[in-house]
């Protein structure tokens, strides 16, 4: 393989990251030996237009500054308005808002383990997955009346109550998900080829992931026992009790288990939120002007630790808002995780941190340094290069893919 | 001429692949498109199937508002697209900006670039609602093509 | 019940003879500090090393008329966010690069280099963020002053 | 002059396996698509896309050689046709038969693969480079294999020419038993020629966007859909021809039935094939290609050897 330069760039646009990112790698060969990251492909402007609208406007546009978890981004931001204007939201819209987190957190990383079968081959995870998400997505659709952006809350609490006879049908399929996912959990940890294909790939010793900044199951794969929703508790997390699933191997495997692991939590959060859904209001008046002052809030995204910060100045519109992402800190990561990994790893290790998937124009210049000529691979034809290397050392899905298929037309 | 174009116009309408292009789209609407081709809805009852070069699709689905930087990559893929060729802008945000119109990043919707046929309102829009979109955009290309009969008000 | 976060406020007062209302304890878990610039390299170093603060959630730059003001939120294992506040006037708007300790405080440093024109000393050399190559030099976006129509639509493209 | 005229562009010639083309096209979509619990598309849909393509506007990329862009499809196409005419459909006599026109069929349904790769390589898109690579590639992979296992039964019938192996046969019934092992390598290799999957790694849909084809467009690429589908179904013939050659002195009309039975058979298998095993990896490809299908083919080689001594 003759030495070359590769100069990945990964666009459009990882919404929780408001930006595409776009990596540069130096290639030894097989092996990445350096890299740098490009960011700010679609920076839309967010911050400077919240400080254009009123407060309840505002709700709705950080709701859409990603798509998977709008939730998260919309009550980060609540809670700090909430906190400065000195709102005691009623405990059953706490509990109501912590029910569509977590089942946000269940759609997002079934989402993400259909994906990353796709990013190594193995694809009938994906439709697999991908057929059974689209149980919670009734539910959401159910509970919020819409697939996405729910927009459920608002300043003081939450816009729809859970009626009784909705609970039977999350509860039931909340079950058939738990199940299902017991099923994927089997298929992670027997099957040889997709443990050896993910294991000992974009490697994050423990103190790494403290030193650089890694947050949400990232860090916790390399063993940093750090989740927000314990650490610095809000919403209904106070009165729940749920573990934090930390892993040891350090790398994809690892980040892998930490989502299965975490999927069977949140069936079990959602099960205790239900049953203790306190009865009472849901919502309490809020003032259209919210005095003056400043507060800093943390949620626990599907991603990682999401951060907003509030500046008010008594008038219906905030003076400055800060968001910040979890896959902002996650980027600097993956930076490190790739140096010295193969470029064929080079996919699954970016999909790892859970950038958006619907990247469509991934593409890879490579420049052949003898003769200096420069082709484009895209992303599929990456991800093909990388199956393809992986298969060469006798690790392939063929067998698995074909396997799968037979089994679940058996049950 | 009539026999021909009547055939060609059926086969376009029978036929329509699609390519897929996020604009700085917030990712809701382009998980509804992929579920719109996942085996629950399957859009290819109508024909329609997923393409990856601009050069094999007829309709560009957009989603997402155009940013500054992206404006480009846009107009160069609707470009390498052959005739006849129709965009379908998903999503209130394609349709018009949506929530990040009058950001400073952000151009506005997928008309102030490239000429738009179906617009799909939605904020995602839902795979039913996209679904509803092609087929309205098919029937559109069917009576674009049909000459305009003349109204005959009873009889005069 | 806010046993901790009134020791740490403590220790800031008389380590650093800060006045001290300047650091308020506003709620369990949320302590903010206003820090005169001058010795604000010294007491974040304080605050990383001795206090236990060694996780950087982000950094927040702010538009305070003649001043810039800068945000260090920086929290312990245990939950407790101490957020570290200064201003730096607007005509010599330098701060120093934290990216030593932090490395990813690099990115969020270069977020208010570009929206809020401020000079960070010491900042590794990489891409720039979150703004395009081809933004016209001297504007800032966040800064109350500016205007969202004072860029032309088409005339920032593709990056360099 | 007429018949010859009628025999090239009507019965055995364009328009037949033109339609019995598109009809496969059908067949193996809807197959593929209700094993994967979907509805797929309706019965005219190749067609309405063979149309469709043909009316739009085809590009030629500016960088690309234009002559040799636009005239691969068309290469691709004629020898397939020409192909055709020397297999014989019913009755052990093809149109025209001559001694060693097994070589020749042979030869001409390998052009169209090499024609793959030249439109590919002339389109200079660094995708249609890869996927013409990988074309080739795999040429080398199932080309060895697939005529060993058609020498096998020629050599047992002791002539080089498509007709007299079907006339050998048709006296000899019990030898096509001992020809399974062939028609399972024909079958094999069959999908290698074609590049379904398995071995679609050339034209990989979701990984190097459509490798060879992603340069073309509009009538170009209807012909060259055109002429994939016609390679299905011209190979299928040619495997039903030599090894299933029972029931071959009924008359024209129900042999000609019996016949699309047998290629529609072939046909089903493909497909089938198509939806259970998944996308092989090119170096995987070639592997068991060598290691598997080859030694098979020469095991299947000495079967008749061996055969043909004890027969005689």
């Amino acid at each position: 393989m003759p030495e070359r330069e590769v100069k990945l760039t990964i666009g459009p646009q990882h919404p929780m990251l408001k930006e595409p990112e776009s990596f540069l790698l130096t290639l030894r060969g097989e092996k990445i030996t350096d890299m740098t990251v490009r960011l700010g492909y679609n920076h839309r402007g967010i911050e400077k237009a919240c400080e254009q609208r009123t407060y309840i406007q505002d709700m709705y546009l950080v709701e859409r500054v990603c798509g998977i978890c709008s939730h998260s981004h919309s009550t980060c931001f609540i809670q700090t308005v909430e906190e400065i204007a000195g709102l005691a939201v009623p405990k059953r819209g706490l509990y109501i808002r912590t029910l569509i987190a977590e089942l946000e957190r269940i759609h997002s990383h079934l989402l993400w383990v259909g994906v990353a079968g796709h990013e190594i081959g193995f694809d009938t995870l994906l439709m697999y997955t991908w057929r059974d998400r689209e149980l919670v997505m009734d539910i959401l659709a159910l509970i919020s009346g819409n697939r996405v952006n729910y927009g459920m809350n608002t300043i003081g609490g939450v816009r729809r109550d859970i009626t009784t006879d909705q609970i039977p049908q999350i509860l039931s399929a909340i079950d058939k998900l738990e199940e299902r996912t017991k099923y994927y959990i089997q298929v992670g940890t027997e099957e040889i080829t997709l443990r050896e294909r993910l294991s000992g790939v974009g490697k994050l010793s423990k103190e790494d992931a403290i030193h650089l900044g890694a947050v949400g199951p990232t860090a916790r794969a390399s063993g940093v026992d750090r989740d927000v929703r314990r650490d610095d508790p809000y919403g209904a997390y106070g009165e729940l009790s749920f573990d934090v699933i930390t892993d040891n191997h350090c790398d994809v495997y690892g980040r892998t288990l930490v989502r299965l692991g975490e999927l069977m939590q949140s069936y079990k959060l959602v099960r205790q939120i239900l049953r203790q859904l306190p009865e009472g209001p849901i919502v309490v008046k809020a003032p259209r002007k919210i005095p003056a002052g400043q507060a800093v809030s943390r949620y626990e995204a599907p991603r990682g630790e999401d951060v907003h910060y509030v500046k008010a100045n008594g008038s219906d519109k905030p003076e400055r808002v800060k968001v910040r992402a979890p896959t902002l800190a996650n980027v600097q990561v993956v930076a490190h995780m790739l140096k010295d990994g193969y470029l064929a790893d080079t996919p699954i290790v970016i999909a790892a941190i859970d950038p958006c998937f619907s990247c469509t124009d991934r593409t890879i210049a490579t420049t052949n340094l003898d003769n200096g000529r420069t082709d484009r691979m895209d992303w599929p034809t990456l991800r093909t290069y990388g199956i393809e290397w992986y298969s060469k050392q006798g690790i392939d899905f063929t067998e698995l893919n074909r396997k799968l298929r037979t089994m679940r037309e058996s049950n | 001429m009539g026999l021909v174009q009547k055939i060609v116009t059926w086969a376009r309408i029978k036929s329509p692949w699609i390519i897929h292009f996020n604009t700085g789209a917030c990712n809701a609407c382009d998980i509804e498109i992929i579920a719109a081709l996942t085996p629950r809805y399957d859009v290819e009852r109508f024909g329609v199937i997923l393409k990856g070069t601009p050069r094999h699709a007829d309709v560009l689905v957009c989603s997402g508002p155009v940013t500054r930087q992206i404006k480009d990559r846009l107009i160069r893929i609707y470009e390498q697209m052959p005739e006849p060729k129709f965009v379908v802008a998903v999503g209130t945000c394609a349709c018009s900006g949506g929530v990040f119109n009058g950001c400073y990043n952000v151009e506005g919707g997928i008309d102030e670039v490239i000429p738009v046929s179906a617009y799909i309102p939605g904020c995602p829009a839902s795979p039913k609602a996209i679904i509803d979109g092609v087929v309205k955009l098919l029937a559109s290309v069917d009576n674009a093509a049909k000459p305009a009969r003349e109204l005959v008000v009873n009889g005069t | 019940m806010l046993v901790e976060e009134e020791k740490i406020r403590q220790q800031l007062v008389e380590r650093f003879g800060l006045p001290a209302e300047k650091i308020t304890v506003q709620r369990e878990r949320r302590i903010w500090a206003d820090v005169p610039a001058a010795n604000f390299g010294e007491i974040f170093d304080y605050a990383a090393d001795k206090l236990g603060f060694v996780i950087l959630a982000t950094i927040t730059g702010l538009d305070e008329g003649p001043t810039l003001g800068v945000i260090y939120h920086i929290a312990r294992e245990s939950g407790i966010i101490l957020n570290l506040h200064t201003s730096v006037p607007k005509d010599k708007p330098v701060i120093k690069t934290v990216s030593a300790r932090f490395p990813a405080a690099d990115a969020y440093e270069r977020e208010m280099v570009d929206l809020l024109g401020m000079q960070v000393e010491g900042l590794p050399p990489g891409n720039r963020y979150p703004l395009p190559d081809s933004w016209p030099a001297g504007q800032y976006p966040l800064r109350k002053d500016w205007k969202s129509d004072t860029i032309g639509k088409s005339e920032v493209t593709e990056n360099a | 002059m007429a018949q010859a005229l009628f025999n090239i562009f009507v019965f055995p010639g364009f328009l037949f396996v033109a339609a019995f083309g598109l009809a496969a096209e059908y067949i193996d979509r809807k197959l593929y698509a209700l094993m994967q619990n979907r509805i797929g598309p309706p019965w005219f849909q190749p067609l309405a896309d063979f149309i469709k393509l043909a009316s739009k506007e085809d590009i030629v990329p500016q960088h690309a050689d234009a002559m040799v862009f636009k005239l691969m499809p068309i290469i691709a196409m004629t020898s397939i046709l020409t192909s055709f005419l020397y297999i014989p459909m019913w009755g052990s006599n093809a149109l025209f038969a001559f001694k060693g026109d097994l070589v020749v069929v042979m030869y001409l349904l390998t052009v169209p693969t090499l024609t793959y790769f030249l439109g590919g390589w002339y389109s200079r898109s660094v995708y249609s480079m890869i996927g013409a690579a990988r074309s080739l590639t795999q040429l080398f992979a199932y080309e060895i294999p697939l005529f060993l296992s058609i020498l096998a039964p020629a050599m047992l019938a002791d002539t080089w020419s498509l007709s007299g192996i079907s006339e050998y046969f048709s006296t000899h019934p019990w030898a096509i038993l001992f020809n399974i092992v062939g028609f399972v390598i024909a079958i094999i290799t069959l999908l290698g020629k074609l590049e379904k999957v398995p071995f679609d790694i050339p034209e990989a849909e979701t990984e190097i966007v459509a490798g060879a084809f992603t340069e073309y467009s509009g009538r170009l690429l209807a012909m060259f859909r055109l002429a994939i589908d016609m390679e299905l179904v011209v190979g299928a013939s040619l495997l039903a021809a030599v090894f299933l050659p029972f029931g071959l002195h009924y008359g024209p009309a129900a042999g000609f039935a019996l016949y699309l039975v047998k290629v529609l058979f072939v046909i089903g298998l493909i497909s089938l094939a198509r939806t259970i095993v998944a996308r092989l990896r090119i170096d995987q490809m070639i592997n068991f290609c060598w290691k598997v299908i080859a030694p098979l083919a020469f095991l299947q080689f000495l079967l008749d050897l061996i055969l043909k001594g004890v027969h005689n």
